[in-house]
């Protein structure tokens, strides 16, 4: 029997799940929240690959975590071409500064 | 020839709705004439007057078709009517009312065409006295629900038609005098002396001759309306119609701020009548489901009327425990509660007392009896022919005319709270009277005063007694309402009788037939002329005080515990003589008190003359023949039934009424004690005022010292005078401000909380219900506000708001999972 | 082991042959997108021919094929049925909701075209990311499987950053662009992680079988209480969580009033309603697919589900109506208005999961019926909305270009100096508040009728209808206030009058038109949406 | 044929409205004006016609016996159903009467004049819709198509709070309209799937076997119902609109806000909420009793207190329609055997006739009183009662007319308001003598603020207002309104069978009808106590 069992690979993807969603509200960045944003899609990622190796899901979960990958990386890019808009407009990249909208 | 009923109510609709006619017309005489058009007063008096032709025409048409016969036994009864007749039935036996079984023929169709049944009221009772005919129909009507029917009907008997001829005749006297009273009028920048401008000068304005003779019109045409009415709704309709022109035509001077005022409160105080009228209406309609008088044949089934279900055809009230049973079973004429054991329809006793109150409180409203009596006096705002026409003969008497019409529905305890209301409001008004100086104001009190006595009169039983007064009322003060108008006219609208004085050589035919209207009031009687001619020959005055005089009698001595109701007529008998003679002896005898009015004073033209010779003819020979009279007889003519024979002391009240025998005994005593009060009361007035040894003035300054100018100069028996002359002084000032501040007091007040509760019911309106929706409004918009403060604006929150969320609404769904 | 030769092969024959011929509209819109890139390279056609013609070209061939496919599938002539290998699904319901977003993207086209908005240069770039979005929101629409769930959402949701931040100078819509883009990003990884518990703890990711996963799963352990019922339930939610974020459902909606206020009225005018529909497609199937075949499977925990979106529903109503009182932006009030209409379809959603999940249990309650009343309800209501909220923002985009600003103020006396405009905005406000001539009042009508039915099985619906009701009255309040300013104020003193060119007062028009007439006649869509409803629900 | 007849006759006014905002320039402001008087005559003209060939012997709806119809919405069973009777068609004929005049007292609009007249004619349309529809859900699309109108009407022509006045007035009518929506679901619910009000009476009234609504619904929809209609007539708690609504709005419009708008409450209770929830009706006779008395004697005190001469009139509206609901609910019911049953059925016959008499009525004399108080506020422009008198000098035939229908108002026997009032208070007896004494009592009170506003304003010495120069007697339009105002109130007054032999069929059906759903709810099952009435 391999050693790893599904719970082990659950806990880390949940880990890195929980750390992502973290990086997001604490950091005052632009770019750190964009780094969250990855750790997020790539904790769910692990989950769907430990699935398809432990479950009766089988490949689906293979060929899903492909998508996600190249999903995370457009909206990656899309991600920074809006932020770095943000940053010519506003001079900073501190998110907390761009709060004109409210109300 | 269809009956008579019929043809009858075809003359009095004419003459009811002339007027009508006249007042559409001349309202809108401001644009068929100029302002100093005098046409539009011929063509109201050529409408009245037609009135009158067509009601004296119809009295003609009554008379033939009766053959007379509610005149047989009177002029040529011989018996003196001051010696106790000894045997109860005396030589004229009635011969029964001949019987007019005939019924109309035609179904009663919805509106329009009057149909008409008509009931002989013809029964044979033991009493000499048996009422006549009355004929009942409908006009159209208003409405129909399911067994409910309202409509506009005619009650026709002998009152009815003696109403119409005395209204329709002095309103054509009333409206000839008004010609020349109201001439000033008729230019097109009348000045209006009395009425002020906020910056003090007099108000000018165009005349509006026109306009007082359409309210006039208007006026006679309500007050026809209330006496034609066939059922107590229609006399509703037409009362308030009455009141509206009453205040118009208080009202007519609408520029003065207490014309207005006055008028304002003649119509409220009816309004607050009315109210007690409406409560009686409403108990009278859900329990008896009519209002007509007399029976009426509603598509084919006969259906009795109120006083048929009430009275039935015995006259009694037939009471089970304390309820009335309605007697509706019956036909023609005859109505009996129905036999054991049949679905009978029943009206709680106390009811009926409080329905008979409420109407009688309408009349109190109208009448101006005691507790409602303030207005009448400020309505003598309006022009001196309106205070003679409406506040003195005809209207303020509709309510008298009401309390008879509708006396059968009126149980012993209404009829005892009628005669003491009387009672009250006689003597106030006497004492009142004794001490007014405006020549209006005295006639004012003083007709309050006659008008107690009428209801004073109906509340003894003595029916036909309270209506000849009211009849002979009705002639003589008219009559001295003109009179006082033609003085008013001639001393250029002065009415203070302190400034008058010996105008009766200025003004001759006012004064003398004003001294006949005198007579005639205060019941004076050549003594002894009875016993010549069988009936004292004395003006119509004594006649009908007379008969009130010895029903009270009669009543106090069949109830000795109410000796006030005989006791108090009496005194007043003599206080309205003292007061009358005052008046008569303060403006046109002694010397003149104003230089300046003497001189100018001159007598009316003709056409305010004429009319008070024909008055005074009537004041003086209307009653002729006193008891045994022609117009006793007619009056009589419609008695309802069971008056006459008088009412054992039954029912909660305990009180029997004196009948017609009981009152013929006691006549002769009555008619000389009546005749002392009203001489003693003529002199002491004569000695106060004509001989003027001091001046009246002088009485009012040293008022208290006037016991002893009386003992120090006549010697006479100082207990009687100080009993008489002082008392009623103080008592005189004691009610006047008893008037002015209780009563109007009370009116004032309850004006005034009307207002204040009115102020709190707005503030409420505005602050709590009003506030209630703002308040929402109000909540839901900070609410909102507050919403959006969470939205800061700054993403980090954002998105930590959709970890905590994702927590949140897991731990909520987990908590509230529906268990298995 | 078939050789991953055979395997290609087959896979291509399934995708030309079979697949793809169903999906023509999704195929026309990408020949558009080529064609866009393409024609810029040959300068002298791209002098002619303006971008927006291509696009209107492209978007009229999608909406004619959408058009023609749900007219075959009603009359039997297509089969529904599932395609690129069980990803897709093609049936009544996907066609109608593509329809839908065929119909709306030549609408939006028409009314860049007026507004100006992309100009020539850069409008190229706007039209092939608003193709791309409506693509991906054409795949949400027919999703099959978890995949496509996830696909779909990201394809419809990444155009939109770009769009939001489209005008490039304006810090605001940078502001907004960013927060867009966080906020959506953070909300698709947490579906995403929701997905991928939900597949692991089903074994499968094709939505028609996650229901009989399900009921096993739930069925050895034991009940409600257990670990397994307990990762299902939080994963649903999660899942949930991302459609939440599209529907801009309450404590997912703070992006909303900041990004519709910092994009243009165009784009948000894009946003707020086609994605709401695409969306609230991809939620029923979803639901229907926890319900599965039989209902009454599961009944606790798919009520409990219901009833959770109920109570989203409702606060989700009222904080919309309440929120928007203060808004004096145009375009922050229609925000908050855009809330609350989506927690009202929420209502519908809800309705229909609860009376699917124990409708049963009543006796003698036609169950199907009630549900189809509720889809019924659902499409009527996306329909309506699509042009209330068009004619809404449309307005609010013309007026900017005479006004230059988008506050209330600026609308003052506005109304009687181009009646024409406002009256359109009246009627798309008034229906948008629910009254009776309008269609905004038959959608909400039969959403209310399918509540009060389903009312019997379950009483929380009957204090939806309450709560629906006092917010159709709530909602009078701000609605009114733009009405109020156009026609009960006077214009201030130094403002030019505002004179509308007649094309574009047509184009209100031909917005508000069908709001009038979805409110005299709605027989023809409602029998459309019935037929659909009763072929969603058996 | 009827059906093409009626609806030519509720759509003559938007045809009217279209033609005039297509075909006129804003610019030519009297031709609008002379267009928009045709048009309200023609529709006049049309009504009169119905109300010739209306048959009073004919029971139930006319033309046909459940009104013509024509399908609208076949899924949900919903009919464009159209049919009067003698309680819809007295209310149709007053409509188009009052729009007419109010349309020719609209000279005096001095702003977006196209604006005005369109609206004007849309709001007229809403009207006759409503008392025409026999569909729930056709009463309730007509129900707030006239909302619209009347809010912009008030809101853009009205005085200084106008925007306030307009937005209480369609937040009080909304609220109400979703309360009746909701009741509309339960009768839709309740009876497999019917909206035509006449089959839901013939349910609630148990003729249709099988189908019933139970006492639960029926009380719950009725309470539903009362509020929502109780707004509109308006009684006593739901009335705070009335006053700014009127005080706000322009003469016209409060003519036709007074004269027409309020009755629509009062028919919808008589149309709808009585004859399908007989037992819910019988359940809230009392409380409908006592909120009419208080109505009464509420409005008058306020209108006591008012110092502004529209709020005083706008009071006294609140007043005479308490009568409206008082006549209504007089159902006096005795224990018979172990089931309830009407006693002295006759009386609130005669009360139902009354009220419906006194809608007809206070139409004419509160649009009356309302035109008299915009012809003095066109010319001095202000309200203040302390401030006018003396103008019977000044403005003699003004200040008659003033008078004959302020005399209406008072309830002047001769005149309208006198029938309405005095049959209303006659029946209430039979059911409770002490509310009924209350009642009477309102008829000083009605005579002491009316009278003293005549004093304050036509009656006095000279005019203490401000622009005392302005006030020019009245010229010919103005006279011809005023005119036919106090010739239809005299004619209602002498001659009242005019309207009775109308309405009295419809009623004694409507009085019988619940009574037999009374029975026949008890038959099945339903417990009806008897509330003592004091």
């Amino acid at each position: 029997m391999d050693a790893v069992s599904l719970n082990y690979v659950l806990a880390i993807g949940a880990v890195l799940f929980v750390c992502g969603v973290i990086c997001m509200t604490t950091k005052r960045n632009g770019i750190g929240i964009l780094m969250g944003v990855e750790l997020v899609l790539n904790g769910a990622n692990l989950n769907f690959v430990a699935f398809s190796r432990y479950t009766s899901l089988g490949l689906d979960g293979q060929v899903v975590s492909l998508f996600v990958i190249v999903l995370a990386a457009a909206e990656a890019a899309v991600a920074l071409a809006i932020a770095l808009n943000f940053y010519n407009n506003h001079l900073t990249i501190d998110v907390d500064r761009g709060d004109e909208l409210h109300g | 020839m269809d009956s008579l009923g019929s043809e009858l109510s075809k003359y009095l609709l004419l003459a009811w709705l002339l007027p009508l006619i006249g007042f559409a017309v001349e309202v809108l005489g401001g644009y068929w004439g100029n302002r100093q058009d005098k046409r539009a007063a011929y063509l109201a008096i050529a409408c009245i007057g037609a009135g009158f032709l067509l009601s004296s025409f119809t009295f003609y048409r009554w008379g033939t078709e009766t053959h007379w016969q509610a005149f047989a036994g009177s002029v040529s009864e011989s018996g003196h009517a001051s010696v106790a007749d000894p045997s109860g039935s005396d030589g004229h036996e009635k011969p029964d009312a001949a019987h007019h079984p005939h019924k109309a023929a035609g179904t009663e169709t919805t509106h329009g065409t009057p149909g008409h049944s008509e009931t002989a009221g013809a029964h044979d009772d033991a009493a000499h006295h048996s009422p006549g005919p009355s004929y009942s129909g409908t006009f159209y009507t208003l409405a129909t629900f399911g067994s409910l029917t309202l409509s506009i009907d005619y009650y026709i008997d002998s009152l009815t038609i003696l109403m119409f001829c005395m209204v329709t005749l002095i309103a054509t006297c009333i409206h000839i005098f008004a010609v020349g009273y109201m001439s000033d009028e008729l230019t097109d920048e009348y000045v209006d002396h009395s009425a002020h401008t906020s910056d003090g000068h007099h108000v000018h304005r165009p005349g509006r001759f026109h306009r007082f003779f359409a309210f006039l019109s208007l006026f006679c045409f309500s007050m026809l309306g209330i006496v034609l009415a066939g059922n107590i709704f229609q006399v509703f309709v037409f009362w308030e119609l009455v009141g509206i022109s009453s205040f118009l035509l208080i009202g007519f001077y609408t520029e003065r701020k207490s014309a207005n005022v006055a008028a304002n409160k003649a119509f409220i105080v009816n309004r607050v009548g009315d109210f007690g009228f409406i409560i009686g209406l409403m108990i009278l309609w859900t329990y008896c489901g009519t209002f007509s008088f007399g029976d009426q044949d509603l598509n084919g089934h006969e259906q009795p009327g109120l006083f048929s279900m009430i009275r039935g055809s015995d006259g009694e009230i037939t009471t089970v425990g304390d309820d009335v049973i309605l007697k509706t079973v019956g036909h023609n004429g005859h109505w009996e509660a129905p036999h054991e054991g049949e679905s009978n329809r029943t009206l709680p006793y106390f009811l009926l007392v409080i329905a008979g109150l409420g109407v009688f409180g309408g009349c109190v409203g109208k009448s101006a009896q005691f507790p409602l009596q303030t207005w009448l006096p400020d309505a003598m705002e309006g022009p001196t022919p309106v205070s003679a026409l409406v506040h003195s003969a005809t209207m303020v008497a509709a309510g008298v005319y009401l309390a008879a019409r509708f006396y059968p529905v009126f149980t012993t305890e209404v009829l005892l709270t009628i005669a003491y209301i009387g009672c009250i409001t006689l003597f106030i008004a006497a004492t009142i009277a004794v001490v007014a100086t405006d020549i209006k104001r005295v006639l004012a009190y003083s007709t309050i005063s006659q008008l107690g006595y009428m209801m004073l009169a109906i509340g003894l039983g003595g029916w036909a007694a309270g209506l000849f007064h009211l009849i002979t009322h009705a002639f003589f003060k008219s009559l001295m309402f003109l009179c006082s108008g033609s003085v008013i006219h001639g001393c250029h609208h002065e009415q203070e009788m302190t400034k008058m004085g010996g105008l009766r050589h200025k003004m001759p035919i006012t004064a003398y037939t004003m001294l006949i209207g005198v007579i005639a009031i205060s019941g004076l009687a050549i003594p002894g002329s009875a016993a010549l001619i069988g009936f004292p020959i004395a003006f119509s005055g004594f006649h009908s005080k007379d008969a009130i005089v010895a029903t009270a009698l009669a009543y106090t001595s069949l109830n000795p515990i109410h000796f006030l109701l005989f006791l108090t007529p009496l005194v007043t008998a003599g206080i309205t003589a003292f007061y009358m003679f005052r008046l008569w002896f303060y403006t046109f005898t002694g010397k003149p008190r104003d230089e300046h009015i003497y001189s100018h004073c001159h007598e009316s033209p003709a056409v305010m003359c004429m009319p008070l010779v024909v008055l005074a003819l009537f004041a003086a020979g209307c009653a002729f023949g006193g008891e045994n009279g022609p117009l006793y007889h007619m009056i009589g003519n419609s008695e309802p039934l069971g008056v006459a024979s008088g009412v054992e002391a039954g029912g909660a009240a305990g009180v029997a009424l004196p009948s017609h025998h009981a009152i013929h005994e006691v006549h002769g005593t009555a008619g000389v004690v009546a005749l002392l009060a009203a001489g003693l009361g003529t002199i002491v007035a004569f000695l106060l005022y004509c001989r003027p040894v001091v001046d009246p003035e002088s009485i009012k300054r040293q008022f208290s010292g006037v016991h002893g100018f009386l003992v120090e100069k006549w010697q006479f028996d100082n207990l009687y005078d100080v009993a008489f002359v002082r008392p009623s002084h103080i008592v005189g000032r004691w009610c006047a401000t008893f008037d002015k501040e209780v009563l109007d007091g009370i009116l004032h007040s309850t004006a005034r909380t009307a207002i204040w509760i009115g102020t709190i019911d707005r503030k409420f309106d505005e602050t709590i219900v009003d506030g209630l929706v703002n308040v929402v409004g109000n909540v839901t918009r900070s609410v909102g506000m507050s919403l959006t403060v969470f939205q800061t604006g700054r993403i980090r929150q954002y998105v930590m708001f959709i970890a905590i969320s994702v927590v949140a609404l897991f731990a909520l769904l987990f908590a509230f999972m529906p268990k298995a | 082991m078939t050789s991953f030769g055979t395997l290609l092969d087959r896979l291509i024959d399934d995708t030309l042959e079979t697949s793809l011929c169903h999906f023509a509209p999704e195929l026309a819109l990408s020949g558009t997108i080529v064609a866009l890139l393409l024609l810029r390279l040959f300068g002298e056609i791209d002098r002619w021919i303006p971008p927006y013609v291509t696009t209107l070209v492209g978007a009229l061939v999608a909406l004619g094929l959408c058009g023609t496919q749900l007219l075959d599938l009603l009359n039997g002539s297509q089969e529904a049925g599932e395609f690129f290998t069980g990803l897709l699904v093609f049936d009544h319901f996907g066609a109608f909701v593509r329809g839908l977003l065929a119909l709306f993207l030549v609408l939006v086209v028409a009314l860049t075209v007026l507004t100006g908005i992309p100009d020539r240069e850069d409008g190229p770039d706007f039209y092939s990311l608003m193709l791309g979005s409506t693509i991906g929101m054409m795949i949400m629409a027919s999703a099959n499987h978890m995949l496509m769930f996830f696909v779909g959402i990201e394809m419809a949701s990444v155009p939109g950053y770009v769009m939001v931040g489209f005008l490039k100078g304006n810090r605001k819509s940078s502001e907004a662009a960013f927060k867009y883009v966080v906020y959506g990003a953070g909300a698709a990884g947490v579906m995403l992680y929701g997905v991928s518990l939900l597949t692991g703890l089903l074994g499968t990711a094709s939505l028609p079988e996650l229901a009989a996963r399900l009921t096993i799963v739930l069925g050895h352990s034991g009940g409600v209480g257990s670990a397994e019922s307990l990762t299902a339930l939080l994963a649903v939610l999660m899942v949930m969580v991302g459609l939440a974020f599209k529907l801009s459902l309450v404590p997912f909606h703070f992006w909303c009033p900041d990004v519709f206020e910092g994009a243009s009225a165009e784009v948000a005018a894009f946003l707020s309603v086609a994605s709401k529909g695409a969306a609230f497609a991809l939620l029923v199937r979803f639901c229907m697919s926890l319900i599965g075949t039989d209902p009454g499977a599961n009944p606790e925990f798919l009520t409990g589900i219901g009833l959770g979106l109920g109570v989203i529903a409702a606060v989700t109503v009222t904080f919309g109506n309440l929120a928007a009182y203060s808004q004096t932006n145009v375009k922050r009030l229609l925000a908050y208005s855009t809330i609350a209409h989506a927690g009202f379809m929420l209502m519908a959603v809800s309705a229909l999961v609860v009376v699917l999940a124990n409708g049963a249990a009543v006796p003698g309650f036609d169950v199907p019926e009630a549900a189809r009343m509720c889809v019924e309800g659902l499409l009527f209501y996306l329909f309506v909305y699509l042009f209330m909220n068009l004619g809404a923002f449309a307005v609010v985009a013309l007026l900017r270009n005479q006004t230059f600003s988008e506050d209330i103020e600026s609308f003052n006396g506005v109304g009687w100096q181009s009646p024409a405009l406002c009256i359109c905005m009246a009627v798309c406000v008034f229906s948008l508040v629910g009254l009776p001539p309008l269609g905004g009042f038959w959608g909400k009508l039969v959403i209310f009728m399918s509540l009060f039915n389903i009312g019997e099985v379950h009483w929380f619906m009957w204090v939806l209808l309450v709560v629906g009701g006092l917010n159709t009255v709530f909602s009078l309040f701000y609605y009114i206030r733009i009405l109020k300013a156009m026609f009960m104020r006077e214009p201030a003193e130094g403002a030019r009058p505002v004179e509308v060119p007649s094309a574009i007062s047509n184009y209100a028009l031909l917005i508000a038109l069908p709001v009038l007439l979805l409110g005299l006649f709605p027989t023809w869509t409602t029998s459309l949406a019935h037929g659909v409803a009763t072929w969603l629900i058996p | 044929m009827d059906l093409i007849f009626l609806s030519v006759l509720i759509f003559m006014p938007t045809a009217g409205a279209l033609v005039l905002a297509v075909l006129f320039n804003s610019k030519a402001v009297e031709p609008m004006r002379v267009f928009t008087v045709v048009v309200t005559a023609i529709t006049f003209l049309m009504t009169l016609q119905l109300w010739m060939n209306f048959d009073p012997g004919v029971s139930g709806i006319q033309p046909e016996a459940n009104g013509v119809s024509v399908e609208w919405i076949g899924t949900w069973n919903i009919h464009y159903r159209l049919g009067y009777d003698g309680i819809s068609l007295p209310l149709v004929v007053l409509t188009s009467f009052i729009s007419m005049l109010a349309a020719l007292a609209s000279w005096s609009i001095n702003k977006l004049h196209k604006g005005y007249f369109v609206l004007f004619l849309l709001l007229e349309t809403g009207m006759l819709g409503v008392f025409l529809a026999l569909d729930f859900f056709l009463f309730y699309v007509f129900w707030e198509v006239m909302l619209l109108p009347m809010y912009f009407l008030i809101g853009v022509w009205g005085g200084p709070r106008r925007e306030y006045a307009a937005i209480k007035f369609f937040l009080y009518t909304l609220a109400g309209s979703v309360l009746m929506l909701i009741a509309m679901l339960m009768f839709y619910f309740g009876s497999g799937g019917e909206f035509s009000i006449l089959k839901l009476s013939a349910i609630g009234q148990g003729r249709v076997p099988g189908v019933q609504f139970d006492e639960f619904t029926q009380i719950t929809a009725f309470i539903l119902l009362f509020i929502g209609f109780a707004i509109k007539v308006p009684c006593f708690p739901f009335h705070t609109w009335l006053p700014d609504a009127h005080v706000e709005a322009p003469t016209p419009i409060s003519m036709i806000l007074a004269g027409v708008l309020l009755k629509m409450g009062g028919y919808g209770i008589l149309r709808i909420a009585f004859p399908i929830c007989p037992v819910g009706a019988q359940y809230g006779a009392y409380c409908l009793v006592a909120i009419g008395v208080i109505s009464i004697i509420y409005g008058a005190f306020a209108a006591l207190a008012q110092t502004d001469f529209k709020r005083m009139v706008a009071y006294s509206s609140v007043s005479h329609m308490g009568y409206v609901i008082l006549g209504m609910a007089v159902w006096a019911v005795a224990q018979d055997g172990n089931i309830v049953v009407t006693s002295g059925r006759d009386y609130w016959l005669m009360g139902m006739n009354g009220a419906m008499f006194q809608m007809i009525a206070h139409g004419i004399s509160s649009a009356g009183m309302f035109f008299m108080v915009g012809v003095i506020y066109d010319r001095v422009h202000h309200r203040d009662l302390n401030q006018f008198g003396g103008l019977f000098a000044l403005m003699p035939l003004y200040s008659g007319l003033a008078a004959g229908i302020f005399f209406a108002g008072l309830g002047l026997p001769g005149l309208c308001g006198f029938i309405g009032e005095v049959f209303v208070v006659l029946s209430t007896w039979n059911f409770s003598p002490v509310l009924a004494i209350v009642a009477a009592s309102g008829v000083i009170l009605t005579a002491g603020y009316i009278l003293w506003t005549l004093q304050r304003v036509y009656l006095g010495a000279e005019y203490k207002g401000p622009h005392a120069d302005e006030i020019t007697p009245m010229n010919a339009r103005e006279a011809t309104i005023g005119v036919t105002l106090l010739f239809m109130a005299i004619v209602l007054g002498v001659y009242p069978a005019l309207m009775f032999d109308v309405m009295n069929g419809s009623m004694a059906e409507l009085v019988d009808g619940m009574d037999a759903g009374l029975r026949a709810a008890q038959q099945s099952g339903a417990s009806i106590t008897m509330t003592p009435t004091p």
